[in-house]
């Protein structure tokens, strides 16, 4: 298993009042995404958990696109990663972020 | 132990206890009154033709109303793997074998497990692990999976499988693993007579299922006990 | 004197030689060996019939239980290597030189072979090249062929697989070849004549059933979000802008879940009866949904499809069947159909590089083309326009005299920009050239060239590469849309953005569609089970894609 | 915690089969209703997959809690069939233990387990085959006490191993076409006994032989459900109405009903000849038919209507 964690500053914080959510399941191909409301407005990080070693890059790449596009402030974000592609985890982003804006 | 070992160990003042196609079934004198035996030997697979004979005999001693102890000795297989018990819901006849237990259970039997040899799987559950306090003799070899199995599932070498498998007892085969799950109470000494053991282990029945207790203080299931609690009292917390 | 009928003679020969194991022409399977024993010579050039759907199966084992010191050095000219008899053949010395078109599941197998120099090859055709070359250079002595019934005449009936059939008897029988055909049973009077007996030279009673592989059955259950998305960009991004209506699909998850929207969002899109109505396909359970809402007007059929053919009895003024009612399918025919007569290709692939040229050939595997270039290829020869047609080309050119502009088909490229395990789609460079320079191949394995490729559709967006007016900008639309993969971020961010204003690049966003609405519940059908309800039970889907 | 779905999208429409175990309980609640126990944010995980080199999940593949059925209270669990085949691990099972031993004292008008199970987690194998044991003695505690515990079966990975024995204690089970019951699964009894003894490959097979629909026909299930978590809702009702007790009239009647069975189609070896012996007209129609007439079916067929379980 490889950890990775990425920290970014927003221009705001996101919107909504959910404490907290769930999008995905951890199977193959897929991943399962917990998004809680517990950090500082400007504030998001990333946590991956991910069974396929050396996509370090990509990850940082696709969770730098949806930071910049949801501007996710406030929110820590913990990813179990059951292989998914890159698609996947940022539709599963998007998703999450639109539950906590609920 | 063989099974004769076994029950001439446990009744020494004789037995009615018989085996066919490898199930056990009988009474013997027990403790100053009978006991009731069900069980399978020879490492025997349980189908449903089993399991249903197995029932009879427990629903028999509950019927009888007499409360006396029944015990369950297992050297069995795992569950009979074929197309027709499945065909004929053999899940419906091995949940109905532990139900007949746990019912006698509840209405007073004093219900005793006792490995031996092998047990596995469906025909584990459905029998020994369905009594109120289970017990093994040395070289009882309870198991879900061999490692050989376990490796080609988990595509992982058996060689780390077998490391793995002497720090962690949750995923190993063998009775010193099972008896670290709390599955297994207690390992009975076959150098002395077995009916003393068991009548002690009837004398200190536990009130409710210890396993995950058991579990957490052998340290073969490090979690469960507190997983359970955290739930529980959440859910009384309304 | 010259000698004008040595063939033929020979060709009476060979037939003599096989009576003696026939009953008139009716030859049982047991002497099946017997019979190829006494009718092949070595060298012949022999096509065994088999493709990516039906096999000539009990020929094919028959053929591999030659005895190699009377039948070898053969030269095969088949559509597939598909059965392990195919490779085994070479093995033996019975087979040693190879002419053929496709080789799914014996790909990894063949380019060991070919490594090894077991087999001389000649070429890796498409299914219509291939054809062609039967009425030219490689005309086959003998052809082993697959059908479902005949007579004791050798009248033949293909059943719904009919397939490659009329092209390799029709190139065999009239050019002085023996046909030899397997049949699944003899009876007194077949459904209808697929071929005259007198082309038919023995007919063997199979042991049992010729094989068909279920190929085109895409399980609803297996696809997914990403799929839906992509389809409905395809939709809305490139069918309902050129107004598609001729069209051909390739076999993957992607374009199923096209056809598994169009009575959802195309019917919400207003789409119906202006996209999608004529089709070179074969019949494709995934097809049943759109059918029976009343968007398909006609289906032509490469072969047909395992469990479909109940429904297709059931649907003649949509599919081409005979006076009997079963499909008549036809490669040759639908090949042409899809590369003169559509307007749109959509297909997938395993790689793309930065040029557009695409293959779904691996380091080692040698999967072949099967008919993915024929419709996957522009055709100079098409003179009739369409507005699609004429559309397309206009942009292509853009400046110029219309009267003398050509058309373009559209070649579209329907990809995840990740596939399985996460390989990357996109690469600097196919995998397909390494290839060819270890098996001193000439030409490398592409299946669709760059210049064919109009639109690459992945996760991210659209290429439009008719509207790139140079390298650089083609290279950059396709970085554009390549994701996170290397490629894909290895692009020129302001380059791609310039391109996505001229809307060469287009985002979902830029077509109106939400990437969170793409749900599964937009799928007409979610199972194969919700097809046989579409199909009102005429559907009759084989066991392995059944869970009930 | 909430789970997500498409706007316009009518969770009680959703396909059992598809849906997520959260998406399965917040629409088999009252709206509104579920709340959960030990959730995701608790990150009670299991401690022993990192050893494998597997994934974690935060609820371990099973959701808990509490919730209301038409305004009544009920706790529940579902299992999540594409983690880890929603097989029993050492927290996943101890989640439904402590579930079950909190109804013991709370009383609800009912229990639900959502089946959605493999069988044993091999990583965890001890602990998983523990905690079935220990299930099916805390269902017989519930039952015993008058609780009714509800099992419903639809989901991809059906209720096998272990988890089709629990089904078999629970008072009264729902199956939908998709869902599965069984012990061994395909696979397992082909690698054991090879393909001539059950070709794992044969889906129509398999279901023939474990599925909903021949389970429901011999009485392995008491009410079927179309694969909608609506459909699964009213038959969760409905049953929670008519548990069977569990004391000895009950066990004796199931030890009749199941000795019967055997003793009947014992020599059969296919289900189709099972459900023509029991007088359905045309048996190789039974997959193909739609619930409706699959209803009427079964309402023809004695075995399919018991108390004795």
């Amino acid at each position: 298993m490889e950890s990775l964690t990425f920290r970014h500053t927003t221009e705001k914080p996101l919107g909504g009042t959910a404490p907290s959510a769930i999008t995905g399941v951890v199977a193959s191909g897929n991943l399962e995404i917990l998004l809680e409301r517990v950090l500082p407005p400007d504030a998001c990080e990333v946590a991956i958990e991910t069974p396929i070693a050396g996509y370090g890059p990509v990850w940082e790449a696709v969770v730098a696109d949806f930071v910049a596009r949801a501007q996710p402030g406030g929110l820590r974000i913990s990813i179990n990663d059951g292989g998914a592609r890159p698609d996947t985890v940022s539709l599963r982003l998007l998703q999450g972020a639109r539950l906590m804006e609920a | 132990m063989t099974l004769a070992e076994i029950l001439a160990s446990l009744f020494p003042e004789g037995h009615a206890v018989r085996v066919a196609d490898g199930l056990v079934t009988g009474r013997a004198p027990f403790d100053g009154a009978e006991a009731a035996v069900i069980g399978i030997d020879g490492d025997t697979p349980l189908g449903v033709e089993g399991a249903l004979a197995l029932s009879r005999a427990v629903l028999d001693a509950v019927r009888a109303g007499d409360r006396v102890p029944i015990l369950v000795l297992v050297d069995s297989d795992s569950q009979r793997m074929s197309r027709r018990d499945e065909l004929l819901g053999l899940n419906e006849c091995l949940a109905h074998l532990a139900k007949a237990l746990l019912l006698a259970d509840r209405a007073g039997h004093p219900t005793v497990g006792l490995i031996y040899g092998h047990a596995a799987a469906g025909a584990f559950i459905a029998t020994a692990l369905a009594t109120r306090v289970l017990a093994a003799l040395p070289g009882a070899n309870p198991s879900v999976m061999d490692l050989p199995s376990v490796a080609r599932v988990t595509k992982l070498p058996l060689e780390r499988l077998e490391e793995m498998a002497k720090s962690t007892p949750v995923f190993a085969p063998g009775l010193d693993n099972m008896v670290a799950t709390g599955a297994v109470h207690a390992v009975l000494d076959p150098a002395r007579p077995l009916d003393a053991q068991v009548r002690d282990l009837i004398a200190g029945l536990p009130a409710e299922d210890v396993r995950d207790r058991l579990g957490a203080e052998r340290g073969g299931r490090p979690v469960a006990q507190a997983v359970a609690a955290a739930v529980a009292a959440e859910a009384r917390r309304g | 004197m010259t000698d004008w009928r040595s063939e033929a003679r020979l060709r009476d020969e060979r037939i003599a030689a096989g009576r003696a194991y026939a009953d008139g022409k009716v030859v049982p399977a047991t002497r099946a060996v017997a019979l190829l024993e006494a009718v092949l010579r070595p060298g012949d050039r022999v096509c065994l019939e088999g493709d990516n759907q039906k096999q000539a199966d009990c020929l094919a084992r028959a053929l591999a239980a030659c005895d190699p010191g009377m039948v070898h050095d053969l030269h095969m000219v088949q559509s597939g290597i598909v059965l392990p008899e195919h490779l085994d053949v070479f093995e033996t010395g019975i087979a040693r030189r190879l002419d053929y078109s496709y080789s799914g599941p014996q790909g990894g197998r063949i380019a060991r072979m070919l490594y090894g120099g077991q087999i001389a090859l000649g070429a890796v055709h498409t299914y219509l090249e291939l054809f062609a070359r039967y009425f030219m250079d490689l005309t086959p002595n003998v052809a082993l062929i697959a059908g479902v019934s005949a007579d004791r005449e050798g009248n033949l009936y293909t059943g719904p697989n009919t397939e490659d059939t009329p092209t390799v008897v029709e190139a065999t029988a009239f050019k002085n070849g023996v046909v030899i055909a397997q049949v699944n049973e003899i009876v007194e009077r077949v459904p209808r004549v697929d071929i005259p007996g007198d082309r038919i030279d023995f007919v063997v009673a199979a042991d049992k059933p010729f094989y068909v592989e279920p190929l085109f059955t895409r399980d609803p259950a297996a696809m997914t979000e990403t799929q839906v998305l992509m389809a409905m960009m395809a939709i809305k991004g490139i069918y309902a802008e050129y107004g598609i209506r001729r069209l051909n699909h390739g076999i993957g998850f992607g374009t199923a879940a096209i056809e598994l929207l169009l009575p959802t969002y195309g019917e919400r899109l207003g789409l119906k009866g202006r996209i999608a109505t004529h089709w070179a396909l074969n019949p494709h359970p995934t097809l049943i949904p759109a059918i029976e809402s009343g968007w398909v007007q006609q289906v032509h059929c490469f072969g047909s499809e395992v469990g479909m053919d109940r429904y297709i009895r059931e649907r003649p003024d949509v599919f081409f069947t005979g006076r009997d009612g079963s499909l008549r399918s036809n490669r040759a025919f639908c090949q042409t159909a899809g590369l003169y007569a559509c307007d749109l290709f959509i297909g997938s692939t395993l790689q793309i590089d930065l040029a557009g040229h695409s293959s779904t050939v691996t380091r080692d595997r040698v999967a072949g083309f099967g008919g993915a270039p024929n419709m996957g290829s522009d055709p100079h020869g098409r003179r009739h326009p369409s507005d699609t047609w004429m559309k397309a080309g206009h942009e292509a050119q853009g400046v110029g005299d219309p009267m003398l502009m050509r058309g373009r088909k559209l070649v579209v490229q329907l990809v995840e920009t990740f596939g399985d395990k996460l390989v990357p789609t996109f690469v600097e460079r196919l995998d397909a050239l390494e290839l060819a320079r270890k098996t001193g191949l000439e030409l490398a394995p592409v299946m669709i060239y760059g210049d064919d490729v109009t639109h690459i559709v992945t996760e991210e967006g659209i290429a439009n590469l008719l509207l790139c007016r140079d390298a650089d900008e083609r290279e950059q639309a396709i970085r554009g849309v390549a994701g996170y993969t290397e490629i894909g971020r290895g692009r020129d961010r302001a380059k791609v953005e310039e391109l996505r204003a001229r809307g060469i690049v287009r985002r979902p966003e830029d077509l109106g569609i939400e990437p969170l609405d793409a749900d599964r519940a937009l799928l007409a059908a979610k199972s194969i089970k919700d097809l046989v309800h579409w199909s009102g039970g005429l559907y009759e889907p084989p066991a392995k894609f059944r869970n009930w | 915690m909430a789970a997500p779905l498409a706007a316009g999208t009518d969770p009680r429409a959703l396909s059992w089969y598809e849906a997520t175990a959260r998406q399965r309980v917040a629409a088999l609640a009252d709206p509104g209703t579920f709340h959960e126990f030990l959730p995701p944010t608790e990150r009670r995980m299991s401690p022993h997959l990192p050893l494998f080199d597997l994934p974690r999940a935060f609820d371990d593949g099973i959701v808990v809690g509490r919730a209301r059925l038409d305004g009544k209270p009920v706790l529940v669990a579902a299992q999540e069939g594409r983690f880890m085949g929603g097989a029993f691990g050492e927290v996943h099972g101890a989640k439904l233990i402590g579930l079950l031993r909190a109804a013991r004292d709370l009383r609800p008008a009912a229990v639900l387990i959502l089946f959605d199970t493999g069988g044993v987690r091999l990583q965890e194998a001890n602990a998983g085959e523990t905690a079935i044991a220990e299930a099916m003695r805390a269902i017989a505690e519930l039952r015993a006490a008058g609780v009714p515990v509800i099992g419903l079966i639809g989901g991809r990975a059906g209720a096998y191993g272990g988890g089709g024995l629990i089904a078999g204690t629970c008072s009264r089970l729902a199956v939908s076409e998709g869902g599965r019951i069984s012990v061994s699964g395909p696979e397992v009894i082909e690698t054991n006994r090879g393909a001539e003894e059950f070709d794992s490959r044969d889906r129509a097979l398999v279901w023939r032989t474990m599925g909903g629909k021949h389970r429901r026909l011999i009485g392995g299930a008491d009410a079927f459900a179309a694969d909608t978590v609506a459909a699964f809702r009213a038959a969760a009702l409905d049953l929670i109405g008519r548990a069977p007790a569990f004391d000895l009239a009950t066990l004796e009647a199931e030890q009749a009903r199941l000795e019967a069975r055997i003793a009947r189609f014992g020599d059969c070896r296919d289900a189709t000849e099972i459900w023509a012996r029991m007088g359905v007209n045309d048996p190789d129609a039974v997959p193909a038919m739609t619930t409706a007439s699959f209803d009427e079916t079964v309402a023809r067929v004695a075995e399919a209507h018991h108390d004795a379980r």
